[in-house]
């Protein structure tokens, strides 16, 4: 399959580009720091710092939910690698307001190690940090594995709330609180149809046969629930919800949530909102209210075709955060 | 070449040869990782072998356990990533276990690959079984520590055998960390991309001594 | 080329399913109304109505713009389609308040002839309706004939001010002037590097040579300033510029502006913000000022590859109407 | 068949074999719009037509006007694009022409194109050359115009013939409206669309007349 045609200029720069570029999308709100890391400017003294990263290559996350309620800090790796410990170092020191704060990422094996190294570093800077793992794909691993799950589109919700709540809480605790409230709230999966391209050789991110479906494939093609044959909309929605509701998280009648329908890159938005037609009835079905339904490509892997499907449950305190406004450059949204 | 022990000259003309060789095994690397991760561990070794191989350039190194430690932080900053933590460990731990050693030589190749392997199973929590660069790394480090008396070429022939055969068994394991991981039985029959870098690590040392 | 697998149902049902899905995707805030338009509900008696509307595909524009301080409705016509005069009529009784209703859309012949039909039938019905259209597209003709050019992605800042403006005045004829005055100061041009593709019959929606890119190519296709080799996101962009630059619209040192860096489809977030990133130091050299900078797929083709910049050239009114909140599935803000 | 003139029932019967053409014809009208527009024309037309088959097959039209309103108006709200307020027109407008005909000969042919000229032309305000439906339209109403006194088999064969190269000419025309205006020159050697429809709308009622 010939992919499509990247307008780029060197294409073993593109991650230290982009973040320029991204840096330039926030017209002076946010600035860069040290080596790899984008940080919002004019962080007032005792705020409590919330700072998410990851690799780049997946835009507008994790670095593009930096924002006004949103991350205050975003370190960022090279395409599709975790930051190194170093860049985790500068952006939790440019964060710092003497209040802690709060490393907010996927659960991948390179992100945790060189995020755990960069809180080290910070601890021997009398740099108080917490940790919350996102690990909502419940594809990945039984619900006694959680540990093993990794984090996929839940990810936008889980920040969003944990942005909101980082401008208002006093303390890194109650943060850490709410932020894992959010995340044990959250469930994801994801069904893919293409592979995206790595930007420096044009190669292939993974192999699936023309015609064929990963269900719960993560983002990267790891592996999913089942290869099968790519079916109707209509087909595929109450597979993946059965997934997710067939996971731990108790949901059934008069119980509110988020609903997020993701597109993985060039998976039209036209695709999403026949996939959100489809979703809806079977929830309604259910007596799960819809709160609020979030629909965009905001957690991709480069022209990779697929969608993910994410839910969060909320209570009175998650939708207190959730409707809060927030600006930035992968989610922005109205006060409700 | 051939040589019973290298000075810190020749240690940092070999760690040279190491880069030269994992930068040009790029697409080999990349391919590793397409079958079984994301398909980027030979851009991500690229990356970390450039920076080691300026740093090296840069020279002014006090001591050979300075030297490799050089390249560990030079992979650690720039790679980022699973490999960045865990090769960047690897050659930081280990060099760090060689301080105090004028000559690299078969002892001190043992000290190297032990602290290394220890290091580099705190740091990822993998053993011996679970398809990562422990399974290359844990039977060279135990090769050399049999053949501490050896001369070096023999010692880095015989190291070099061990990360082979390891890397080679690999392709018979189930993942359970990194990407990999997640494919289950999927990435049975694929060698495992950091065990792969790592054979390769070894073998441009042991071309180094013997030509 | 092979074209990116849908998850779709019926090819032929593709319009009619997404409107369902973004009608839920609004969650109560909005319904659909008669054959084939969405419409904000709890519209306040005496608002000055804002109608958008043009053919399906190119989600999330127009229907996705259709929110809070955004426009009251839109009427949606098939794949590629502009919609046909009933359902234009349908959309403008149902967002009519009494004080009259300004189409807002892209200046294309079936567009055109369609509206201008909805707009008789709706005058029958005695409720007054106005007219703006969209023609940003430079490389579609030269300034003296601006009405034949083309409406492309200038439209979403256009359609935020109006929206916002369509809340806050009281008269027709002022949301028209405003809307009128943010149309005239907007400028785009886009490049093209691979087609989208007809969901009925995933056929290419034009050829364009491997390798190729079409400077100034409209999203269907349309001819635009010249076919090149595709080169680097650095070269590209002042090629952009000089094409915006050189038309009518006088900007220079001082100066404020929205930037957009639109993706056509599965041109990723990456090289928009590549493209950011080139474009910025180019536009600070002339002394032009951005003051927001929008980056996302807002005006899309399904699939289509490739990449659109616009301006819209600032004054303190109409900055006043862009930094109102807004919300909306195809573009939400925080208040400013 | 061969007719001097049409009932309704058989106006009805020959609108129903026109929509079968289009409809079928789906793939070859995509493909001309593919060429100078955005490839949809087939399938709006396919649109239009479906609907007013069914509209037809509802039946119950007091008179022949009717009939033609009643494909015009199918075809208008269920289309859109360009085509659909151009084709629209075109049935309406005819349609109403031939208010008061009993049957459908000739001379209603030649008032039913005249007045869809007139109206397709005050809609989209395009005139012969400019590379539109009008370039089969137009001669095609001239054509009918002449041949009024003929026998309604000898007129249409006319009129399809004046409708087909009407469209071959228009192969050489610089686009000014529409989707295709925006390529300049390189519409020329590809006819319009429309015109192309049009031919063949005006080729299946002449095959139902003389099949
Ligand atoms: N926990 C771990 N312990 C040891 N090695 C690991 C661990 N996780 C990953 N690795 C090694 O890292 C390699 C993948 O590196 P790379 O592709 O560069 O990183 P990423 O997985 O972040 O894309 C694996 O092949 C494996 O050898
Ligand atoms: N202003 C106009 N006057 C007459 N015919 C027109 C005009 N604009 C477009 N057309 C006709 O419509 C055809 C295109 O129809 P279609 O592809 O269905 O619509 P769209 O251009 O909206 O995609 C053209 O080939 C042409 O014949
Ligand atoms: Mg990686
Ligand atoms: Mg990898
Ligand atoms: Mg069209
Ligand atoms: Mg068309």
């Amino acid at each position: 399959m010939n992919k499509t045609p990247k307008i780029i200029n060197d294409p073993n720069a593109c991650a230290a580009e982009l973040l320029d570029g991204l840096v330039e999308a926030y017209d002076g709100a946010a600035r860069k720091v040290g080596k790899g890391s984008i940080v919002m400017n004019d962080l007032p003294e005792g705020k409590v710092a919330l700072l998410v990263g990851g690799g780049s290559g997946h835009e507008p996350i994790y670095h593009g939910l930096v924002g006004r309620n949103m991350a205050d800090g975003a370190a960022c790796g090279d395409i599709f690698a975790a930051p190194p410990p170093d860049i985790v170092l500068e952006a939790t020191q440019a964060v710092d307001r003497g209040k802690g704060v709060l490393y907010l990422y996927g659960n991948y094996a390179g992100d945790v190690m060189n995020f755990d190294m960069g809180a080290e570093l910070a601890s021997d800077e009398d740099i108080e940090v917490q940790t919350v793992l996102i690990w909502d794909d419940v594809a990945s691993a039984p619900p006694e594995r959680k540990e093993d799950r990794r984090g996929i589109a839940g990810l936008v919700l889980i920040v969003k709330i944990a942005g909101a709540a980082a401008a208002a809480v006093d303390s890194l605790e109650e943060l850490v609180r709410i932020t894992r409230k959010a995340r044990d709230n959250t469930r994801s999966v994801g069904v893919a149809v293409a592979a995206g391209s790595i930007p420096a050789t044009g190669a292939p991110t993974f192999e699936l046969e023309e015609g064929k479906m990963g269900v719960g494939m993560g983002i990267h093609g790891e592996k999913g629930v089942r290869v099968d044959t790519i079916c109707t909309a209509d087909e595929l929605a109450p597979q993946l919800l059965e997934i997710i509701l067939g996971d731990d998280l108790e949901l059934g009648e008069g119980d509110e949530i988020l609903l997020f329908v993701n597109s993985l890159g060039s998976t039209t938005q036209m695709e999403l909102l026949i996939m959100n037609r489809a979703l809806k009835p079977l929830l309604a079905e259910k007596g799960i209210k819809v709160y609020d339904t979030v629909i965009g490509d905001i957690v991709t892997c480069q022209e990779m075709a697929g969608l993910s499907v994410s839910v969060l449950k909320l209570d009175d305190e998650l939708k207190k955060y959730w409707n809060m406004p927030c600006q930035s450059v992968g989610y922005s949204k109205m006060e409700s | 070449m051939s040589k019973e022990s290298l000075n810190l000259e020749e240690v940092v003309e070999m760690l040279d040869g190491v880069c030269d060789k994992i930068i040009a095994s790029e697409p080999i690397l990349s391919e590793a990782d397409r079958n079984i991760g994301d398909g980027d561990h030979g851009l991500g070794m690229q990356r970390g072998m450039t920076a080691a191989k300026e740093k090296l350039a840069e020279g002014g190194f006090p001591s050979i356990d300075k030297a490799l430690m050089a390249v560990g932080m030079a992979m650690m900053s720039s790679m980022g990533g699973a490999s960045g933590a865990i090769f960047g460990t690897l050659f930081s731990n280990g060099g760090k276990a060689v301080a105090g050693c004028e000559n690299f030589d078969s002892k001190a190749l043992a000290a190297f690959l032990k602290a290394a392997c220890e290091g580099v199973q705190a740091r990822g929590k993998a053993e011996v079984g679970d398809k990562t660069v422990v399974d290359a790394l844990a039977p060279a480090a135990e090769k050399a520590a049999e053949t501490e008396a050896a001369p070096l070429e023999e010692a880095l022939d015989s190291v070099a055998e061990a990360a082979e055969s390891g890397k080679e068994a690999s392709k018979d394991m189930v993942a359970k960390f990194g990407r990999a991981k997640s494919l289950g039985d999927g990435a049975v029959g694929h060698p495992d991309a950091g065990a792969l870098s790592f054979s390769l690590i070894v073998q441009a040392m042991r071309d180094y001594v013997k030509p």
